[in-house]
């Protein structure tokens, strides 16, 4: 059969719940090349971000992807706050820890589920989903709502964590440090799951320093980078936990990873709640004047890795340039040195592996004619239009 | 005890054993200033984890592989700018290690943008360089596949969204 | 012949196969349901699908590839699972069909519906269809031989008798064959086969919804996707039935034994449903192995046994 | 009510259309399924192919590249098909409208017949939605 075969995997595949075409070129079962075609998830929130100003960026950012919504904001803060040289208090760096450390259990959680339904496990799916609502509910609790939480600003966090919550999150937190040894047990041990996912999907070490891969995909590899370990931020300096490193690669290795690090985050909150009781209630945010003109970096470490903003300021109230790397754009790129030479069963679980998320991916631009269909307009000539517009209505005011 | 029977078996390694370079923060620094003298236009030390060199679009390569190769450091992302100077890219590398994020400042003509391509070092660089001649018209020298990456036939040549102008 | 046309269509055929094969596939939602922590479909689930997609949903044929055959494949697949229920239950419900090799008959009869499968799907000229396809037709180059030799185990146990009807009145004269160790043997092979039969998890590669979502139904829509849910649900109570018969002697049809006729089905199938939900989809090179080796040698060592009288 | 009425909405099959998203309604959607909410006890089902559906769940701000897939996923679908829009993008845009690649809401692309806002929408709200849906047609 010398014929290849083109088996498409999305734009709208069951497979992943955000649109991105792959194309496996395919002999028979077995991949041989993969492309994809991305740009069906792109909002060019770069270019949003500049018409907004450094409070509003925050609730854009957030939704640059539902499952990070804490770490893009965190980097994006971690930026600003480089810009402007401002320190915040310690009980601000407790809650963003905390919204931090349990949005990675979700995370993982919601991870576990995925990659359960990919191997037509879908009783793992359910349960791992239904573990994964008591941290929903103790973020319904904290920040009011389920997923976009819209906790951070510059300067600190929108909402206290009174001290009464403190002993419910303590509870609830004990509760689901049962449920994943539970499901870790449920998982690691079947021998049907070691039969699909070891030595499938493997990334050397070589491979990850080449792709620069970041998060448990590369620590699945051995690369033990963790940002909140080379580059504290908020309170990880301040609390004792390991990073988690695996050595085989393949996709055993990244669920062997995640799983692990769900209880160094419950360690992390535990010990955060206790530095939160020491500190007085209320200090959660120090006052800003102005961002002055500069160039800012901000990381933080998402549950699927190095999130990076890089933030220049013109001394205005808006962000004059805002790049944004999230961790999934080097880590699809592994793609190709994952899939290629496995049957299509394997290489949907190694792209279900690292744990993309295609919303983080996109933020690009696209300017379009809309009468004619013809994409010639830059983004300066909309600006240009929407001039003119102003222009007009001003002048119908005066004439009025 | 906490999490007791999945811990127990030990089946995750969990070492903190990190690799240890021997190049330290400021070492890099001497080394470039060493080594690159004629291409480094300026240094600014914001702090010792926040490092911008401004060098010379043509050393991109030579600084990049010594960075890459023998520093070992791990690359992030550029970002391109346009400003009144003209694009402006920034190479960010982590030196994971240390926490330091240098960033390698290029300035590039405002009328022709191009430099030489970092992919045939580093595949990580391969994706970016293509999003930044999308959307900023920067043209990557030697690069094994400048095609569109998210915008495939989303808008005509020559036409680059992020472009600014300036009065 | 009118007698005929009924057993055909009502009793013990499509319709009485149907509407039990539809109760069953309730049963397995809702164990699914429950393992899974969650409530579950409403008894007549089964129904309301099928007359939906019968009366309601508009059926939308394939712009490429063969109309005619991507139609013709569901209704090929009801009429051989229905013409294969017949010939199961019959003899099951204690009416001797004077029929002396019918064993092979009905082997042949249940690999339509999967036949039939593979056939729509290529007419559908959709690439995941012919992918979901050829993954069937390496399943059933798999589990035929090893369905084959289960047959023939227990053709040997009763004696060289390829008469269904004569399995049953032995089993009933004497004791059921699954009371042996050969016959424990042959009951976990006829399992797995049946479990692959039907594509349940962990052999349901050729719809595996999240690699190639539902494979080769992926094109059928309607009233033809409505024929392919009725063969699914026949087959979901002959086989079953066929094993019953088969192993554990049958259906006695007075007094409290109805009730026993009940369990011993409900049971099997609840075994179907336990296993599908405590094992992840297999890749289809495992499951070739598992039933080229593993299974295979199962069932030669329960002949082996039979031969020598365990 | 009708006998085909009826088991129409007992049996309404869903097929998820993930737009220019930010992912939450995505999970949403999911987390409906999923043991605490459980909407199979309706008969609603998540199904891969489009050609199963009768429900089509659309979320996320419709950019340039998405218009022409909804455009074909719609027409691909069996008739009848519920087009439900879902979360703020899916309304109107929301926080992207503004976007140069934002090609319209959902419904300046195909009809629409309910909207379910929020962003995202709590499952509770989801499930509210659709069972209003069901009551009024």
């Amino acid at each position: 059969m010398s014929k290849k075969t083109i088996i498409p995997i999305g734009p709208y595949h069951p497979l992943q719940e955000e649109p991105e075409l792959f194309k496996l070129y395919c002999d028979g079962e077995i991949v041989k090349d993969i492309k994809w075609e991305t740009g069906y998830n792109h909002r060019s929130i770069e270019k949003l971000s500049e018409s907004k100003t450094y409070d509003q960026v925050f609730f854009l950012v957030e939704r640059i992807c539902g499952i990070c919504s804490t770490s893009h904001p965190f980097a994006f803060a971690n930026a600003v706050e480089e810009i402007g040289n401002i320190e915040i208090t310690d009980r601000a760096k407790y809650i963003r820890s905390i919204i931090g450390e349990l949005e990675r259990i979700h995370s993982h959680l919601l991870w576990v589920g995925l990659a359960g339904h990919f191997l037509g496990y879908n009783t793992v799916f359910m349960w791992a989903w239904k573990y994964r609502e008591p941290v929903l509910d103790l973020f319904e609790m904290i920040t009011g709502n389920r997923n976009s939480y819209a906790m951070f600003k510059v300067g600190g966090v929108r909402r206290d964590i009174e001290n009464v919550k403190i002993s419910i999150i303590r509870k609830t937190l004990s509760d689901i440090r049962k449920k994943t040894d539970l499901l870790a047990g449920a998982v690691m041990d079947d021998p049907v799951i070691h039969a699909r996912t070891k030595g499938v999907g493997i990334l050397t070490r070589q491979d990850v320093i080449d792709y620069a891969a970041v998060g448990p995909t590369a620590r699945a590899s051995g690369v033990a980078i963790d940002v909140r370990k080379d580059d504290p931020y908020a309170a990880y300096p301040l609390v004792n936990w390991k990073v988690i490193t695996a050595q085989a690669g393949d996709v055993f290795a990244k669920a062997e990873v995640r799983l692990l690090e769900m209880y160094e985050s419950i360690s992390i909150i535990e010990q955060c709640l206790n530095g939160l009781e020491k500190v007085k209630e209320g200090e959660i945010t120090v006052k800003v004047k102005e961002i002055p003109e500069g160039i800012g970096t901000g990381r933080a470490e998402a549950p699927r890795g190095e999130v990076f903003h890089f933030v220049v300021s013109d001394g205005s109230n808006s962000p004059a340039r805002h790049k944004i790397r999230a961790p999934s754009y080097v880590n699809i790129a592994t793609f190709k040195k994952s899939c290629i030479g496995q049957t299509i069963a394997d290489a949907t679980i190694s792209l279900a592996a690292v744990d993309p998320c295609y919303c983080c991916t996109e933020r690009m631009a696209v300017a379009y004619d809309i009468n004619s269909g013809k994409r010639i307009m830059n983004a300066n000539e909309l600006i240009d239009c929407s001039i003119m517009r102003t222009a007009e209505m001003k002048k119908n005011l005066i004439n009025n | 005890m906490q999490g007791a029977r999945y811990k127990t078996k030990e089946r995750g390694t969990r070492n903190e054993k990190r690799e240890t370079r021997n190049i330290d923060t400021m070492v890099i620094i001497e080394k470039l200033k060493e080594n690159f003298s004629s291409d480094i236009l300026e240094i600014v030390t914001k702090n010792e984890k926040r490092i911008i060199v401004t060098i010379k679009p043509d050393s991109i390569i030579n600084i990049a592989e010594y960075l890459y190769k023998t520093a070992g450091l791990r690359f992030i992302i550029a970002s391109a700018l346009h400003t009144k100077k003209g694009f402006e890219i920034h190479y960010h590398f982590s030196m994971d290690s240390t926490g330091l994020v240098l960033n390698i400042h290029v300035i590039l003509d405002k009328e022709n943008p191009q430099i030489e391509s970092l992919s045939n070092m580093f595949n990580a660089s391969n994706w970016i360089e293509r999003e930044m001649h999308e959307l900023f018209g920067i043209n990557f020298l030697n690069h094994p596949n400048q095609e569109k990456l998210i915008s495939d036939g989303n808008w005509a040549e020559g036409v680059y969204p992020y472009r600014k102008e300036f009065k | 012949m009118a007698v005929n046309l009924f057993y055909f269509l009502v009793f013990p055929g499509l319709l009485f196969a149907a509407t039990v094969g539809a109760f069953l596939s309730w049963f397995d939602r809702k164990i699914t349901a429950r393992v899974q922590f969650r409530k579950g479909p409403p008894l007549l689930q089964p129904f309301y699908d099928f007359f939906k997609l019968l009366l309601v949903k508009e059926t939308i044929l394939p712009k490429h590839g063969s109309p005619v055959i991507f139609l013709l494949a569901p209704v090929l697949s009801v009429f051989g699972a229905t013409t294969a229920g017949i010939f199961i239950l019959l003899p099951l419900f204690n009416i001797t069909t004077g029929f002396r090799g019918d064993l092979l008959v009905i082997f042949y009869l249940l690999t339509i519906p999967s036949f039939s499968y593979i056939i729509g799907s290529l007419a559908s000229a959709n690439p995941l269809a012919a992918v979901g396809g050829s993954r069937e037709m390496k399943l059933i180059l798999s589990y035929e031989l090893t369905f084959l030799l289960f047959i023939a185990g227990v053709i040997m146990k009763c004696g060289q008798e390829f008469n269904l009807y004569t399995i049953i009145q032995t089993q009933q004269e004497g004791s059921p064959f699954i009371g042996s160790i050969s016959g424990v043997l042959l009951f976990i092979v006829g399992i797995f086969c049946i479990q692959a039969k039907l594509a349940l998890v962990p052999f349901d590669m050729p719809e595996a919804e999240a690699e190639i979502t539902e494979g080769i139904f992926i094109e059928y829509s309607g009233a033809a996707y409505a024929l392919i849910k009725l063969a699914k649900y026949i087959m979901l109570f002959i086989l079953p039935a066929f094993l019953i018969a088969l192993l554990m002697n049958g259906f006695k049809l007075e007094g409290i034994n109805i009730l026993w006729a009940v369990l011993k089905v409900i049971m099997v199938v609840l075994i179907l449903t336990l296993i599908r939900n405590t094992n992840p989809r297999i890749k289809i090179k495992q499951a070739v192995n598992f039933f080229l080796i593993w299974m295979n040698l199962l069932a030669v060592i329960a002949l082996v046994l039979i031969a020598f009288g365990y | 009510m009708g006998f085909k009425d009826y088991c129409f909405k007992k049996s309404l099959w869903v097929f998820h259309f993930g737009g220019a998203s930010c992912n939450n309604c995505d999970i949403e959607i999911l987390d409906c399924l999923t043991p605490r909410h459980d909407l199979e006890r309706f008969g609603i089902l998540l199904v891969g192919s489009i050609r199963h559906a009768d429900v089509l769940l659309v979320n996320g701000s419709i950019n340039t590249r998405d218009k022409d897939r909804l455009l074909e996923i719609y027409n691909q679908a069996p008739k009848p098909i519920l087009v439900v829009a879902i979360g703020a993008c899916g309304c109107t845009g929301g926080i992207f409208a503004e976007s140069i690649t934002f090609a319209g809401p959902v419904d300046k692309i195909i009809p629409v017949n309910a909207y379910i806002p929020g962003c995202p929408p709590k499952p509770e709200a989801i499930i509210a939605g659709i069972v209003k849906l069901v009551n009024k047609s």
